[in-house]
């Protein structure tokens, strides 16, 4: 069933809003991604190309920015994209009462400020920075943090976004709250030339209308794409997917940089000794955890650093190996008498498996775990108050290491949600931050890896890949490390 | 046999059953129900697991029993409490009436109004998803009615010559409250509680499948079945058996609440 | 005796309730039409069961074992459903005890009239209305139309049972089976409510099976009665000769057991063991939200004294504000106005007499079923009365106890029993044990007898005089059988809406009466009389009422 | 009438400031912050306050409690956080949902359960009987989400007979809505007719042994008329009751209905709006819930009358 021109996506709520970088999270980022761009975007490989901007260039220390914007960008109410524009957006961005969500990582706060956005001409914008701002580029394409750029007509006189206005093949045509979203082709769209590349590249959609359902319940999404009732859907369970490939489906799977860890408060009493937290390392057979808990479609990897990025090698791999007998020697040595030691963990049905597993690996090196369960709410609350022992976290997929160092160094006192504080790991992150050149980087980013090895601030378990399944009639889908979805480029053929 | 001793043997058959599984599941079960053996996942029913193996080769039979186990205790401790409670609060302000009872009354009809899934919520952010919160939870949404049922057989009670005799032999209050009227609350508070062990275990169902329930490792029916649907196609067993358990108890259980009921009710006992 | 041919013949009718449990046995019984025949008998004995079995209406429990029942001439038991559907209301009619219970409480009146004639008389539909008209107006009701569209719940007893009546007589049935047709009446309205019924259906030519406990009742209506004991048709014949001279045992008992005026007894009237001035009492009405409901005032100014060791009874009309007396008697209600005493000393909770007054003033409740805790046993009842009584020793209170239950016959398992294993005699005993165990100083029984059938009544009767012989307490005796009050009371006093209408000794009272509503109390109903043979006769307090009463045509045999 | 039902909404008023107040401070006193929520895994301490501040989160609880009673007596309920959505239109146009599905189920499962909840009664102790109530009991035994998704399995996917996602407004097209509708109907309706068949039975077995079914029969009525006219509607009353309790509750609490279903009703509006600690939105919500058990119970008792005519008397 369907109209050909539609495709029906399932996800699992609502999107946040449609007013892209300032009320959002990961659905809306990825819906509105089909209706609004940035300067710049990553490519498939993780690097920054252009998007909006057809060209950049740095001075030498990193103060100061000049983009050339692409000609003949139309947004959807027709109107010329121009440099004026861009000035008005990254004005809207830092002014304060715009509650922009990265406003930190622009006015100084995280990084170096960003003093002056002003239009060279029509088509040229500059920005100026207080200090080096080597990282600006990566600042502009990380998804969650781009200063996506929109019409001013978008915004209300009371600075509300109801009908946002883009320059991306789709514009927004409704939302139902509680049902669906729908985005609408927009024929004047001016793509890129050459093929789809990440959020770059040959953007030019096929499919008239896509619809974004809001389907909670997981047995319902996947009843729903064999019904022929969903077109797409993602977050499928992995034990479903021979079930679903049976009944035709096409299943995708797509590995990302998401990251789910063990977090390990390094305060508690119980874990401050680091010959426990080696001890618990040791007690965790990596792959098996994978295995158990992705049935062969998850990677382990202990590292920060994802197979996926151009900065993983065999220094990544580095880890205490698995020996469930010197895990107990060890912990014997630390002074554990096998009281429990808790485990957090939020009430979805995949992350209280891996907990069960987690304790039942831990159990046999005589490490005794008691699972606490909570709503996502009450773990992020005590995640940010670092109130915890043991807690099951995935980390959402950052596309530049850097960004995830920077989540996990730093001083637990100021930031409770850091997890290694550690002067050593900080002035490595200090030096990494200032550093342009990519073979430095991943030297860098490697010695840190081989610190935390050591260190056992927390453990990584494995990246979590996209699993999304979706009806045989749609052709040309194709996931993309970052993990979210893109429906430019996708078909669907004649049934 | 007529019906009326059919469904109480059948009913108290089904329950001696049931609490006879549960007896046994706290020392003894085929397997260790909590073990996991990656090996032997979702394997059918056979001669090995005879009711097959859940997603981590855990044994479905083992599981149920000490589920069996959860489930009664839950159900028990929650009607215990709510009972406890409702009857003391329902006895109160049926008895005192004036200001008491309408304070009492306006706070039960909250209560009543409360959805309990909040409440739920919230004793599991405070509790974590335990037995212990569960029962909190569902005992103070029972108990507001509870307390209705209470209030109203107490109103009822007041006005029984017996309880006036009391007062005219000079009895306390407190004392006829306690000698005469409570116990003579007790045939619909049974009734009500035996109906009150298979609504709970039903919610604690419910709350599971809303990852309300209780935490993991720990199986109860109510999250064997909630945590099967992922399954249906491929596992029906993993619902199948719980599903069968659940109806099953309710079923002794409703059954055997009927006949106590005319068994209590007095108009049965008041023909010599 | 009538000559016409039988309209109903109960054939050697047994019904039974299980296996081995007879409850009607063997009975046989002949019916002529337009005959009155009246049904008495102890509790229990199968009175309601054998007149159900006449509609084939007994419960599932209840099934026949033997014999048969002919109306017509033709067998009940051979009939179908349809059939029987066609015998039931146009054939046999029906009027119940209850009138409370027996209207369907959702439908109105008019409806409930209205279905039997749809049912039997499809064909003359334009007639309904008015017959029905007719009828209300013939049962002695006013305002026909308002009454069609009102409901049971707004009538009053008698009112319902007029009702009751009209609905059964509308379709002119040949046999009308009145089944303790006016027990929850008072007597002014028993007797208005009797005269009706049997008028009309003399008038249509009915026949009526009358079921009562209520000898002068039967006495006076029945053409024949029918004596009944454990399931047995003991004794029938005319009520005349039954009356007369008895020739079964049991029937000879029953009539024994009628009341009698006792002598006069000497009573000090000097200082009142309890006084009562001004009583006022008024139900605040509903407390509502906003503001009260106009109160309700019951009692209106009542002022009494009770001596000690005297018998006071207090008698009247139904609602008259009896129950609600003793209740302030008893403290269990505050007097809106008006003043207690006790021993002379003014009554106050707290006050020296006040546990004194507390110990020493207990009431008996009318309903005997609800005055006693199901869950107790008649030993912890009666000893919990005790619990207050100070300077007793566990044994001596252990004593006091079994030495109670002994004086009310009580005494050996009884002990041990629950209300429910008892008869309704048996439990109106406990609950006086449970006061004479205090050897209180008065004792306010609210209708503490009408509850029990003749029999049990006569013994509890007894054992109440020779107690207050024995221990000497006075007694508020609350009561609308003016037989019993006649037998034990010392005083009487008449209430009539909340105010005393008359009050002086017994002779008095019943010989004299000055006040109207007193004299139509004592009219009502005649009262029977033993005669030296063993039999009884049928009395009229006043004589000026015998004319009337002859007039109408009651059997009279004095 | 009127003055009862004046009376009644009298009597609410502080069950509803009861309410209110346990709420508000029930949904502070669970963990959680709603601005956390919203910025996620990657929240930097400086954001959080100040979204925090921006979402008034900061105040002290007795004035976030006076401004939030303030604005609720002047008949604004507030924006949602997650959503920034006016609490009132969001739960206005959710409850509308819900009641598409819980009216309908609740009617069709009275209309189902009540004769043969009579029709047990009057069999009572035969086959008839002891079937209808081991029926009902299993269908009271098996939870929402469970025989929601047995319906699913075989209408919708091995059918195909109605479609397994999605909800169509009746509003928007009647035709389309009534498919989406059929299977949530259907899972609460059976659900219903178990309690409903249960409740019914009892209260006409405590009837149909007074003494007016008795003279009912006397009159020479059939089974037919006795049971319809007599009987009916006394038993009736309490099951009339038990409606509206049932009423009061679903049309807050068919969340697990709505999800398995993916109905965008009030019930998956509170359960999103807790797990979200949408504070407006749970208080908003959870007022709404408890006027509407109210206001159903004030209805309910108003027309009690008509099924039982004492009842208005007192
Ligand atoms: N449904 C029933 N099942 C079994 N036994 C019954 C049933 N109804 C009545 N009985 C028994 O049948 C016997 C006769 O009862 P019935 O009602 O005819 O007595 P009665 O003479 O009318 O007494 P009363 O004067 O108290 O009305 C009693 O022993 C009673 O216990
Ligand atoms: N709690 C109450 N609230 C309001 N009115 C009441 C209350 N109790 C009794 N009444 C009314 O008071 C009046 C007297 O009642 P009471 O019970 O004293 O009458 P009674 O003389 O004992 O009648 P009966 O002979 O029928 O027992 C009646 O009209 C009754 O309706
Ligand atoms: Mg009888
Ligand atoms: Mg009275």
């Amino acid at each position: 069933a369907g109209a050909p021109d539609m495709l029906r996506v399932a996800l699992h709520a609502d999107i946040a809003s449609v007013n892209p970088g300032v009320n959002r999270d990961a659905n809306s980022d990825m819906v509105m991604a089909h209706v609004v761009e940035g300067l710049v975007a990553y490519g498939e490989d993780l690097t920054i190309k252009p998007m909006l901007a057809s060209s950049w260039k740095a001075n030498d220390d990193s103060t100061s920015y000049d983009f050339k914007l692409r000609p003949n960008v139309r947004f959807h109410n027709g109107k010329t994209l121009s440099a004026a524009d861009v000035v008005w957006n990254f004005k809207r961005y830092l002014d304060p009462k715009t509650n922009f969500q990265c406003i930190n990582r622009y006015n100084g706060k995280i990084g170096p400020a960003l003093q002056e956005v002003k239009a060279v001409d029509a088509q040229t914008v500059r920005f100026s920075f207080s200090a080096p701002a080597p990282n600006f580029l990566m600042t502009l394409a990380t998804i969650q943090c781009t200063p996506w750029i929109i019409h001013p007509d978008s915004v209300a006189a009371n600075g509300s976004v109801s009908q946002v206005i883009g320059t991306g093949p789709y514009s927004f045509a409704e939302k139902q709250t509680g049902r669906y979203t729908e985005l609408k082709r927009f024929a004047d769209y001016s793509a890129l030339p050459g093929t789809r590349d990440g959020y770059a590249g040959n953007k030019q959609a096929s499919i008239a209308t896509l619809r974004f359902v809001t389907v909670p319940d997981a047995s319902t999404r996947s009843n729903g794409v064999l019904s022929r009732d969903l077109d797409v859907i993602d977050d499928v369970d992995p034990d479903t997917i021979k079930v679903l490939k049976d009944k035709g489906v096409q299943v995708e799977v797509q590995p990302t940089p998401s990251w789910v860890v063990l977090q390990v408060q390094t305060e508690a009493p119980a874990l401050k000794d680091v010959r426990m937290r080696q001890a618990i390392a040791k007690a965790l057979s990596l792959p098996d955890v994978a295995e158990a808990a992705g049935k062969g479609l998850f990677t382990a990897n202990p590292s920060v650093i994802s197979p996926l990025s151009p900065y993983y090698d065999q220094r990544s791999k580095a880890w205490p190996g698995y020996d469930p007998v010197g895990a107990s020697a060890l912990a014997k040595q630390a002074g554990y008498k096998g009281q429990p030691i808790s485990l957090l963990v939020a009430n979805r049905q995949e992350r209280v498996q891996l907990a069960t597993i987690l304790q039942a690996l831990l159990g046999s090196a005589g490490i005794n775990i008691d699972i606490k369960v909570r709503d996502w709410a009450s773990q992020l609350d005590l995640y940010g108050k670092g109130q915890y022992e043991l807690a099951i976290f995935a980390y959402s997929a950052r596309l530049d290491p850097l960004l995830m160092y920077e989540s996990l160094i730093g001083d637990k006192k100021a930031e409770p949600t850091r997890q290694w504080d550690d002067a050593q790991a900080s002035a490595l992150l200090k030096q990494v931050a200032m550093e342009r050149d990519p073979a430095r980087r991943k030297d860098l980013f490697n010695q840190l890896h081989a610190l935390m090895a050591k260190e056992v601030p927390i453990i990584g378990l494995y990246n979590l890949p996209v699993v999304t399944a979706m009806a045989p009639s749609i052709k040309g889908y194709k996931g993309w490390p970052a993990g979210t979805h893109r429906f430019w480029g996708v078909t669907r053929a004649a049934p | 046999m007529n019906r009326r001793s059919l469904s109480f043997w059948l009913g108290a058959g089904l329950v001696s059953v049931v609490v006879a599984v549960a007896l046994l599941a706290t020392f003894w079960t085929p397997y260790d129900p909590l073990k996991l053996d990656f090996k032997t996942r979702l394997a059918a029913p056979g001669w090995q697991h005879w009711m097959g193996t859940d997603e981590l080769g855990r044994d479905v039979l083992s599981r149920l029993m000490r589920g069996t186990a959860t489930s009664i205790r839950i159900s028990l401790s929650t009607v215990f409490l709510a009972t406890f409670f409702g009857v003391l609060i329902g006895a109160l302000s049926g008895y005192l009436r004036g200001w008491p009872d309408r304070i009492l009354m306006a706070i039960n009809d909250a209560l009543l109004a409360f959805p309990g899934l909040l409440m739920a919520l919230g004793l599991l952010a405070v509790f974590g998803a335990s037995a212990s919160g569960i029962i909190i939870a569902l005992a103070l949404a029972y108990a507001s009615s509870v307390v209705r049922v209470v209030r109203g057989t107490v109103l009822g009670l007041r006005e029984r010559d017996f309880v006036r005799a009391s007062r005219v032999m000079g009895n306390s209050e407190t004392y006829t409250l306690l000698r005469h009227v409570l116990p003579n609350c007790i045939a619909p508070v049974i009734v009500m509680a035996t109906s009150m062990c298979g609504w709970i275990i039903l919610a604690e169902s419910s709350l599971s499948f809303l990852g309300l329930g209780v935490a993991p490792p720990a199986p109860t029916w109510g999250n064997m079945l909630a945590g099967s649907r992922s399954y249906v196609s491929q596992a029906a067993w993993l619902a199948i058996f719980p599903g069968l358990a659940i109806s099953l108890a309710l079923l002794g259980i409703n059954l055997l609440g009927d006949a106590l009921r005319d068994r209590l009710d007095p108009r049965m006992r008041r023909r010599v | 005796m009538t000559t016409s041919p039988a309209l109903l013949q109960i054939q050697n009718l047994s019904l039974s309730a299980g296996p081995d449990k007879l409850v009607v046995r063997d009975a046989s019984l002949q019916l002529a039409a337009g005959e009155i025949v009246g049904i008495v008998g102890e509790s229990g004995s199968g009175k309601t069961m054998l007149s159900r079995a006449v509609m084939r209406l007994t419960p599932h429990a209840i099934s026949r074992s033997g014999g048969d029942i002919l109306l017509d001439g033709q067998s009940l038991y051979a009939m179908n459903e349809r059939q029987l559907r066609a015998v039931r209301g146009p054939r046999v009619a029906m009027v119940f005890q209850e009138p409370m219970t027996s209207l369907t409480p959702t439908l109105s009146i008019g409806e409930q009239l209205l279905e039997g004639l749809r049912m039997h008389l499809p064909q003359a539909r334009d007639e309904h209305m008015p017959r029905i008209h007719a009828m209300l107006e013939r049962v002695g009701l006013r305002e026909t139309q308002r009454i069609l569209s009102a409901f049971p719940h707004e009538f009053s007893g008698g009112m319902r049972q007029r009702i009751m009546i009209a609905s059964a007589m509308l379709l002119r049935p040949a046999l009308l089976i009145a089944d303790e047709p006016t027990t929850a009446l008072d007597a002014v309205v028993q007797r208005e409510v009797m005269e009706m019924m049997l008028e009309l259906t003399r008038e249509n030519g009915t026949a009526v099976l009358l079921i009562s406990h209520d000898l002068p009742m039967v006495a006076r209506y029945a053409d024949r009665m029918v004596v009944m004991k454990q399931g047995d048709i003991v004794e029938t014949g005319p009520t005349a000769q039954v009356l007369a001279a008895p020739a079964h045992d049991y029937t000879r008992q029953l009539l024994r057991t009628l009341p009698q005026r006792r002598a006069p007894r000497q009573i000090d009237r000097t200082a009142p063991l309890m006084s009562a001035r001004d009583l006022v009492l008024e139900f605040g009405g509903r407390q509502r939200w906003f503001r009260k409901g106009a109160p309700a005032r019951v009692l209106k100014g009542i002022s009494l004294d009770i001596f000690p060791g005297e018998v006071v009874a207090v008698v009247g009309e139904s609602g008259s504000g009896k129950t609600t007396l003793g209740m302030i008697l008893s403290g269990l209600l505050q007097p809106t106005s008006g003043s207690l005493r006790y021993k002379g000393q003014p009554l106050r909770p707290g006050s020296p007499g006040f546990k004194d007054y507390r110990y020493n003033c207990q009431m008996v409740f009318q309903d005997p079923y609800s005055s006693l805790d199901p869950r107790m046993t008649v030993q912890a009842l009666v000893a919990e009365a005790l619990r207050m009584a100070d300077g007793l020793s566990a044994s001596d209170k252990r004593e006091r106890v079994q030495q109670a239950l002994a004086d009310v016959g009580l005494g050996g398992d009884f002990a041990t029993r629950y209300p429910h294993e008892l008869s309704g005699g048996q439990r109106q005993r406990v609950a006086i044990a449970r006061v004479l165990v205090r050897r209180p100083a008065l004792m306010i029984a609210d209708e503490a007898v009408s509850a029990l059938d003749v029999t049990v009544r006569a013994q509890v009767l007894d054992l109440l005089a020779e107690l207050q012989q024995r221990y000497g307490f006075s007694c508020l005796f609350i009561s609308h059988d003016l037989g019993v009050v006649e037998q034990i009371a010392d005083r009487v006093i008449v209430v009539q809406g909340g105010v005393i209408a008359e009050q002086g000794t017994r002779d008095a009272v019943f010989d004299q009466p000055q006040n109207p509503y007193t004299r139509q109390l004592l009219d009502a109903i005649p009262m029977l009389q033993a005669t030296p043979d063993g039999g009884v006769h049928l009395r009229w307090r006043h004589a000026e009422d015998k004319a009337s009463a002859s007039a109408n045509g009651a059997a009279c045999p004095a | 009438m009127w003055k009862f039902a004046a009376t009644r909404i009298g009597m609410a008023i502080p069950t509803l400031v009861i309410v209110a107040l346990a709420v508000f401070i029930l949904v502070r006193l669970i963990p959680g912050d709603p601005a956390a929520l919203m910025l996620g895994d990657s929240a930097d301490a400086a954001s959080l306050a100040a979204l925090r501040e921006q979402l008034g989160l900061n105040a002290s609880l007795p004035t976030q409690f006076l401004v939030w009673s303030g604005h609720v007596l002047q008949g604004d309920l507030g924006q949602s956080i997650s959503n920034r959505q006016p609490v009132a239109a969001l739960i206005w146009q959710r409850f509308a949902v819900s009641a598409q599905i819980v009216l309908p189920a609740v009617l069709l499962a009275t209309l189902v359960a009540v004769p043969l909840g009579m029709l047990a009664a009057w069999r009572q102790g035969r086959l008839t009987d002891l079937a209808l109530v081991a029926t009902a009991t299993l269908l009271l035994s098996l939870p929402a989400f469970w025989m929601g998704l047995l319906l699913l399995m075989f209408f919708a996917l091995k059918l195909g007979w109605f479609p397994v996602v999605g909800f169509v407004a009746f509003g928007e097209n009647p035709q389309q809505a009534l498919l989406y509708l059929v299977l949530p109907i259907t899972t609460l309706l059976l659900h219903e007719i178990g309690v409903i068949l249960r409740m019914t039975r009892a209260s006409t077995l405590e009837v149909l042994h007074l003494d007016y079914i008795t003279h009912a029969r006397a009159k020479g009525l059939s089974e037919m008329t006795v049971m319809l006219r007599h009987a009916f509607k006394s038993s009736f009353g309490p099951t009339w009751t038990l409606l509206g309790l049932i009423l009061g509750n679903l049309l807050a609490g068919v969340a697990v209905i709505e999800t398995v279903f993916t109905i965008p009703g009030l019930g998956r509006l509170l359960v999103d709006a807790i797990f979200a600690r949408d504070y407006p939105l749970i208080q908003g919500c959870l007022l709404f819930i408890a006027s509407i058990y109210v206001l159903v119970n004030l209805f309910v008792d108003l027309l009690y009358p008509i099924f039982d005519p004492r009842v208005a008397a007192s």
